[in-house]
């Protein structure tokens, strides 16, 4: 009885986990090239859920065809904000951004106050505008004072600065989501029918998933091997100064790198709706921004592939643990799972930090 | 340098005038909102939001404002958002209080938020209107002031069990499964108690935590135990979870019923199929045939408008093609509660204001109110819905039917 | 080993600052739960800046801390409002949440101090989130549950004193918390501690070398910042608001509310957290109130610009100015 | 075939490079010798563009590349043996010197580099399939030379190649610097701290020291120089 | 007796093995260098010493005690001084604090207080000849500036046995005979033993060291004074990098 049960969450478990460990790869890939931690990680698998949301309520395109669109709007995306935000904290090359002076913080703050001030006394209908004329205004500020600046810095990227400009990335993806869609929990009901293996039912939407989780660790692993731009990554992640040498654009290659990340991270989100199809939600990526630490540092924090491998080891643990705690009383399983977990994470930070796939 | 003193001379002035802010007109009722607009709570407190306003504008234009002190006064509603968070409701609640010098507050979404704010408004003396804070604990700390439009949480799934007692009583087999927090742990309570009482055999109870993604292994070890009638829920995303993966799971009782989730219309939108023959408690729901007729008939006071004007009020209120749910309905119950204290006392005075309260009982779209000494809402019952065809269905209590109710459900396929 | 006046002077600004403020919140009607809401992100800023601006690690599970200080404030009350002791309540409270908050950093500190970097970071998020499911799946001081208690403070003091303790004497506290925060800040700074810190915020290895035990300053550091978290935790979140449930206790954006004060503020500097704490807590405040709905999308972009264009922050740019000026002794 | 004019760079708040001025001839050695934190290393990474240019001007084939980033001189045919190896330590001996054919030009002659570079270090052949990090010191710099000569460069630079090497082994690197201009035909523009073996390499020699050119002149002619020996070179 | 005993002490990384089986000793207040190509495993020898990570194998015994398990801050307590190849002064803190913290958490540490290792930090800062930088941050000198602040430093730990890694590296002629004046000097002053740490710079070894030990291939090769070391033709080979013929002829 608890032998099919245990079976049957292993089994749940490992699909699941390919998924989660397809959701981790981008977070690693920018951790191994940029060495930065992206926190805005769940909001970007989050656009993914409403790419893939939209695209079957608008059109009816089934989620494995939002595949290629989510993609190519994660890697916009990453593009976006590596060049808006993140180029000026991590970029490789280059000498030293000029602070900025005392008159210019002051003129900054005067209209921002300014506004504040004309803003108190507006009518609540124009707040909307106001507030998305505001927030575009305050995106052109920067990109004025970026270009201005030039923003390059000359120490080497801070985590603190990192940690708080990727945070802030992911809260400006959820807040415009939420302007768009509201912040109701949303899904959709692609059946095509399901694959009864006696301890447990596995509906082939979530084979797929897990297949194309797979199929597209594949790829990367196969990109990375054999192809001349996945080389050129590789390269750069192993030594910039080697990759310099050899020709390769290494400030590109980090553009990239981060953008392909982010491309994963939200193709990552249309899988996770392949398995589950509701609930999406603004405010849906928290969990798995948590999760996909616990992930990759299973892994490794710095490697994809880890991230697989770490994402699978994963879903096992948490679902096989599960089992576990129930046998016993007064504890809630589904909690200590949780609890269990980030245990795992912790020792594994201090016994392996390179993760459970490395050999030392 | 000299500018740099003027500078210094004005700033702290400019801050002064800032912050003490313009004096608003005597002549109108506020209500004060801190509400939760963005957050772990936005939802709910976009809802809430709407709801208040579509009430407020009822009241404004079609009830033709309040009646106090011989002259029609309108209501004003002053909401800012405290992002979920506890600092904000009590820094924003004073604000609201002695700034905008607001008639009455209304708390924001959940218990935690709504007993953040409760120390603050005991302390000024208003009366603090509870729409979103269902634990039944907000009413045994003593607080003076808050009152209650929303049911407490351990009635929830009360009229769920006693109507599977009464049309189908050969069904033994229990199996509770709710969210890991403290609204969910006090319904679940509730429907724990009741259902021994009514000598129904708990084959499962467990919790998960908040803003789970997978629920397999929880679902895999229900299944197990072999329910005839599943019950539980949280919140709105892990609802349609819970529905999606027993689906997923092959798992098929002859009752499931989720709180919150099941009753939204998200919920059929999201779930299709899938949510045929799913039932939900619910404090209000579009179909609820609450009259003004009826009313009469029970002889109970009546206000507000008709359910078809309320939700063509929230509509525009919100200017989104979005229905109202039952986080709406509360707060606009809790205005038309306001308006008819604050007539009835003839007073806006926050002692007098709270007792008429509590003497006050009467019947609108969202039902009935009525509140007991600690403020706790008791004269608002609970209906059943169950998705059936697409549309929700109020199937429980028996005078509230919209359809006969579906049991068992439907497998699913 | 105590150094002349002089030396203490920047204590100065702070004392006059939160002077100030606690002024107009005795002074302008209506304004008090703000000012005490500011005194909180000054606190907090302050906390956090004397172990993350002094050592530059990153703890992103800060918030455990606060966490574990309103369980101590609230299993006092909770579980001894009967016994008849009166205030001594309040100040068992405190000494449990000192004492829990040291309990944690001490756990955490021999797991994760040893790490550094984003793996540092990361490592004490799981702690946080770990210590969340904990309460909540072993059921714990009641689980999710959580723990209310207007109720309790209402039988052991009265109505009228819970009423001023939750809504005065708290805050009042809480600016203690702050005060003290910065005292310790300028103490270590003045003394061998913070001697140790920047070289081994500097140069950990280096460090070592110059014969600085640094995991015993890191631990110091550690465990000041998390105490003063915990008494934090036990004012502004226990005694004030009179419950606790543990996903509102050990909610991650906290942590980054401290970042983002330190680092307006200018990390490592005494000053910087309560500049910062102001213009994040007055900046927030205002445009709850304008643009109710919308303010986390206009404050997520205006962060990113302060980061990259001011990486220094406030204080940080203010030095540099007044480098050279008889100002200059005032500011660190 | 490539000049440099008065070049000024450095790191932050610091000047390396005062602007000195030196000039590489096709087809030849030319060696730059001084003492450690002179601003050798500097100079290469500046000329490639890896450092920018405050000042001056890097002139390659007649052509003012001074501005030109990293990846688009070795576009042009410049490229770099960096010190301290910067091997990518889990990529293959073989993906090693195939990355260094990133650029496509390159990649077309693929093949045929490899085998010059198989002739000229035998046990990289052997090797091909054993991972970088895994090879002795000595192994590694060939595989970093061969790295570089994969990018097909009219202009190598190299930087300390025999630092940290055996006697023997600093022989063989010398040697097949000498083969690479007899043989290959190549520009070679030479940082290194052994004086002797450079002196003997070298077709023209420039001493450098605090960021500026302090001497030059025909290997000859340094080594007469008792002065230049004693005052930069400590030999 | 000796100040400093190395006895058999092997350290690997992987399976490298940097330092094998090396055995010697620093005697009192001595000049001494360890010379040897690059990769030779000085660094880890001096890494080995003072504690930045302890041995595989072997014993270090310094005055008496075993330290082969203390850790580096407790070998600093008992009074060995180290400076780094590339200099490493702590960059935002002034050139003052830097020297301080080196008097602060020394050998005499726990008896220094703030005020007094600042004092002691003056008296360095006048010694390496700074005055003007006294309240600079230090990340900001030149390499030669960065050198000698680190060089005070360690000084103002009070040390008895310094160890220098590649003091000289970088310096031009001049620079390098005023610096070993210096060096010794300071040795007559401070009455310490210094070790120091040569890979290229003959005329430093020839006028600084009265001893010297070559290392090759983390092994030791020569432990001899000065003139026999540099004339060991063993030492030739591996140091000059010229093999034994062509030295002989």
């Amino acid at each position: 009885m608890i032998f099919e049960q245990l079976s049957g969450n292993l089994l749940q478990g490992l699909v699941l986990g390919s998924v989660y460990g397809m959701a981790t790869m981008g977070l690693s890939l920018i951790f191994g090239v940029l060495q930065v931690v992206n926190v805005g990680h769940g909001a970007f698998i989050m656009v993914g859920a409403f790419t893939s949301l939209m695209m079957f309520q608008a059109a009816g395109v089934p989620p494995v065809l939002a595949i290629p669109v989510a993609f190519a709007i994660g890697m916009a995306l990453g593009m976006l904000f590596y060049f808006g935000a993140l180029k000026p904290l991590v970029s490789p090359s280059g000498s030293g951004i000029k602070s900025l002076d005392m008159r210019a913080v002051g003129m900054g703050a005067g209209i921002l106050v300014a506004l504040l001030v004309v803003m108190r006394f507006l009518s609540a209908a124009f707040k909307l505008h106001f507030a998305i004329t505001l927030f575009v205004a305050i995106i052109f500020l920067y990109g004025f004072l970026l270009y201005i600046y030039g923003g390059r810095r000359q120490d080497k990227a801070p985590e603190l600065a990192t940690l708080l400009v990727t945070f802030s990335i992911g809260v400006i993806l959820e807040e415009s989501v939420k302007q768009l869609f509201t912040s109701e929990a949303r899904g959709f009901n692609w059946a095509i029918g399901k694959l009864d293996l006696g301890v447990t039912v596995l509906p082939y939407t979530k084979l797929i998933a897990s297949f194309g989780s797979l199929t597209i660790a594949v790829l990367l692993y196969l990109w990375f091997r054999k192809t001349r731009a996945g080389m050129a990554m590789r390269s750069v992640v192993e030594d910039d100064v080697g990759a310099r040498v050899c020709g390769v654009n290494v400030d590109w290659q980090y553009a990239l790198s981060f953008s392909l990340g982010i491309g994963l991270t939200v193709t990552s989100g249309v899988l996770l709706t392949m398995f589950i199809p509701v609930g999406i939600n603004p405010y849906m990526g928290g969990p798995y921004t948590l999760k996909s630490f616990v992930i990759a540092v299973l892994g490794g924090l710095a490697s994809p592939y880890g991230a697989f491998f770490g994402g699978l080891v994963f879903g096992l643990v948490e679902n096989g643990s599960y089992t576990l705690f129930a046998q016993f009383q007064g504890l809630e399983p589904f909690a200590m799972t949780r609890f269990f977990s980030f245990v795992m994470l912790l020792v594994i930070l201090l016994l392996r930090p390179t993760g459970l796939l490395k050999v030392k | 340098m000299k500018k740099r003193g003027l500078i210094l001379l004005v700033v702290p002035f400019l801050a002064i005038a800032f912050f003490v802010a313009p004096a608003h007109a005597v002549d109108s009722i506020v209500i004060g909102h801190p509400a939760a607009l963005s957050g772990s709570y936005a939802k709910a407190g976009e809802q809430a939001v709407g709801g208040v306003q579509a009430a407020v504008d009822w009241v404004n234009s079609v009830y033709g404002g309040v009646n106090v002190g011989g002259k029609k006064v309108p209501l004003v509603y002053k909401y800012y958002d405290c992002e979920s968070k506890k600092e904000s409701v009590t820094s924003l609640l004073e604000r609201l209080i002695t700034t905008d010098k607001v008639t009455v507050t209304f708390a924001p979404y959940s218990s935690g938020l709504t007993l953040a704010g409760a120390p603050v408004a005991e302390k000024y003396g208003i009366v603090y209107m509870d729409h979103g804070g269902a634990s039944d604990k907000i009413f045994t700390q003593g607080f003076e002031y808050v009152v209650q439009t929303i049911g407490p949480g351990s009635s929830y799934h009360v009229g769920t069990l006693e109507m599977v007692k009464k049309i189908a009583p050969d069904v033994k087999r229990v199996a509770l499964a709710y969210e890991d927090s403290e609204f969910a742990r006090s319904v679940m309570d509730g429907a724990e108690a009741k259902a021994r009482e009514l000598g129904f055999e708990v084959v499962f109870k467990r919790t998960y935590p908040m803003k789970v993604e997978d629920l397999t292994p929880l679902l895999s070890d229900l299944k197990a135990s072999d329910p005839e009638i599943v019950i539980g829920g949280g919140h709105f995303q892990d609802g349609q979870l819970f529905n999606k993966q027993m689906a997923d799971l092959d798992i098929n009782v002859k009752l499931l019923s989720l709180i919150a989730a099941a009753t939204l219309p998200a919920f059929g939108e999201a779930l299709g199929d899938l949510a045929e023959g799913v039932m939900g408690p619910s404090h209000w729901e579009y179909g609820v045939t609450f009259s003004e007729e009826g009313a009469k008939a029970a002889g109970m006071t009546w206000i507000g408008p008709s359910q078809d004007e309320y939700v063509a009020l929230f509509k525009k209120a919100v200017g989104k093609d979005m229905l109202p749910d039952y986080h709406a309905a509360e707060a606009s119950a809790q205005v038309l509660a306001l308006v008819l204290a604050v007539e009835k006392s003839d007073s806006v005075d926050s002692d007098v204001l709270r007792k008429t309260l509590g003497d006050l009982t009467f019947m609108s779209f969202y039902g009935g109110w009525d509140i007991d000494d600690t403020g706790k809402q008791i004269g608002h019952s609970m209906v059943n819905v169950q998705w059936q065809k697409g549309e929700r269905k109020i199937i429980w209590p028996e005078d509230a039917q919209t359809a006969k109710p579906v049991f068992p459900k439907p497998d699913f396929e | 080993m105590m150094r002349p006046v002089r030396a203490y002077y920047p204590i100065l600004p702070v004392l006059i600052g939160y002077g100030i403020l606690f002024g107009i919140g005795q002074m302008v009607p209506g304004k008090w739960q703000l000012i005490s809401q500011l005194a909180f992100f000054c606190a907090l800023g302050q906390a956090f800046n004397l172990f993350m601006g002094m050592t530059g690690y990153v703890d992103f599970g800060y918030v455990a801390f606060l966490g574990v200080g309103t369980y101590g404030m609230a299993v006092s009350i909770y579980y001894l409002f009967d016994k008849g002791l009166g205030l001594t309540m309040i100040v068992i409270g405190m000494i449990l949440a000192a004492v829990f908050s040291t309990l944690l950093s001490l756990a955490v500190g021999a797991v994760a101090l040893r790490l550094r970097g984003a793996y540092f970071a990361i490592a004490t998020i799981g702690v946080n989130e770990g210590f969340r499911f904990l309460i909540e799946g072993a059921r714990i001081w009641n689980g999710s549950d959580g723990m209310i208690f207007s109720r309790h403070m209402k039988t052991a003091f009265g109505r009228e004193t819970a009423m001023a303790l939750s809504m005065k004497w708290a805050d009042v506290i809480v600016f203690g918390v702050a005060f003290l925060a910065a005292v310790m800040t300028l103490l270590y700074m003045r003394n061998k501690v913070g001697y140790a810190l920047t070289a081994l915020r500097e140069d950990e290895d280096a460090a070592k070398v110059m014969g600085i035990n640094v995991t015993r300053y890191k631990l110091i550091a550690f465990i000041t910042s998390a105490i003063l978290a915990g008494l934090l935790g036990a004012s502004a979140w226990a005694l004030k608001l009179t419950y606790v449930y543990p996903t509102d206790v050990f909610a991650i954006h906290y942590t980054v509310e401290a970042i983002i004060i330190v680092l307006l503020g200018g990390a490592g500097t005494l000053l910087g957290p309560i500049v910062g704490g102001l213009i994040y807590g007055v900046s927030k405040y205002y445009l709850a109130i304008v643009l109710p709905g919308f303010q986390l999308m206009i404050f997520a972009p205006i962060i990113i610009m302060i980061i990259v264009l001011f990486p220094e922050g406030t204080v940080g740019i203010l030095k540099k100015r007044v480098f050279g000026t008889p100002l200059e002794k005032f500011i660190i | 075939m490539l000049k440099v004019e008065k070049l000024e760079s450095g790191y932050g708040p610091m000047q390396v490079l005062w602007g000195p001025n030196l000039q590489a001839e096709a087809g030849a050695i030319t060696s730059i010798l001084g003492p450690n934190g002179a601003g050798k290393s500097t100079l290469l990474w500046t000329i490639l563009g890896g450092v920018t240019a405050r000042r001056g001007k890097v002139v390659f084939e007649g052509n003012d590349v001074t501005e030109l980033p990293a990846h688009r001189k070795v576009d042009l045919g410049i490229t770099l043996v960096p010190e301290g190896k910067h091997l990518f330590k889990e990529m293959t001996v073989y993906e090693n010197l195939v990355m260094g054919a990133y650029r496509k030009e390159a990649l077309a002659e693929k093949e045929k580099t490899l085998d010059l570079i198989y002739s000229l270090f035998p046990i990289l052949a052997e090797r091909r399939n054993q991972k970088s990090g895994t090879l002795s010191g000595g192994q590694q710099q060939m595989v970093t030379i061969g790295r570089s000569l994969m990018t097909k460069p009219k202009l190598i630079m190299m930087d300390e190649p025999s630092q940290g090497l055996a006697p023997k082994l600093i022989m063989e690197i010398f040697e097949t610097v000498e083969r690479l201009k007899e043989e290959v035909g190549l520009t070679i523009l030479l940082v290194e701290q052994n004086a002797a073996a450079s002196l003997d390499a070298a077709d023209y020699v420039y001493v450098m020291h605090e960021g500026t050119i302090k001497a030059e002149g025909t290997p000859e002619v340094i080594k007469a120089s008792d002065e230049i020996r004693e005052a930069y070179l400590g030999i | 007796m000796s100040l400093l005993r190395v006895e058999n002490v092997t350290k690997r990384f992987g399976g490298l093995v940097a330092v094998d089986d090396m055995s010697f000793e620093i005697r009192h207040g001595e000049l001494m260098a360890i010379v040897g190509p690059n990769g030779a495993g000085k660094t880890t020898m001096f890494n080995l010493i003072n504690g930045v990570f302890p041995a595989d194998e072997g014993r270090i015994i310094f005055e008496d005690v075993d330290v082969t398990r203390y850790p580096a801050y407790k070998r600093a307590h008992l009074g060995i001084g180290r400076t780094f190849q590339i200099p490493r002064p702590f960059a935002s803190a002034t050139v003052r604090e830097n020297i301080a913290i080196g008097g602060m958490f020394g050998a005499a540490g726990s008896e220094i207080s703030v005020d007094r290792a600042m004092e002691l930090a003056d008296h360095y800062i006048d010694i390496i000849g700074l005055k003007e930088h006294r309240d600079k941050p230090a990340g900001g000198l030149t390499p030669v500036e960065k050198k000698l602040v680190e060089i005070a430093r360690a000084l103002a730990m009070k040390p008895r046995l310094l160890l220098m890694d590649e003091a000289m590296a970088g310096m031009n002629p001049k620079d390098i005979d005023e610096m070993v004046a210096f060096i010794r000097e300071i040795r007559d002053t401070e009455g310490i033993a210094i070790v120091s740490m040569v890979e290229h710079i003959m005329r430093a070894v020839a006028g600084l060291a009265e001893r010297v030990i070559v290392m090759h291939q983390g092994a030791l090769l020569v432990d001899e004074p000065t003139q026999e070391a540099l004339s060991d033709p063993r030492v030739i080979e591996v140091y000059l990098g010229q093999p034994p013929e062509e030295a002989h002829a």
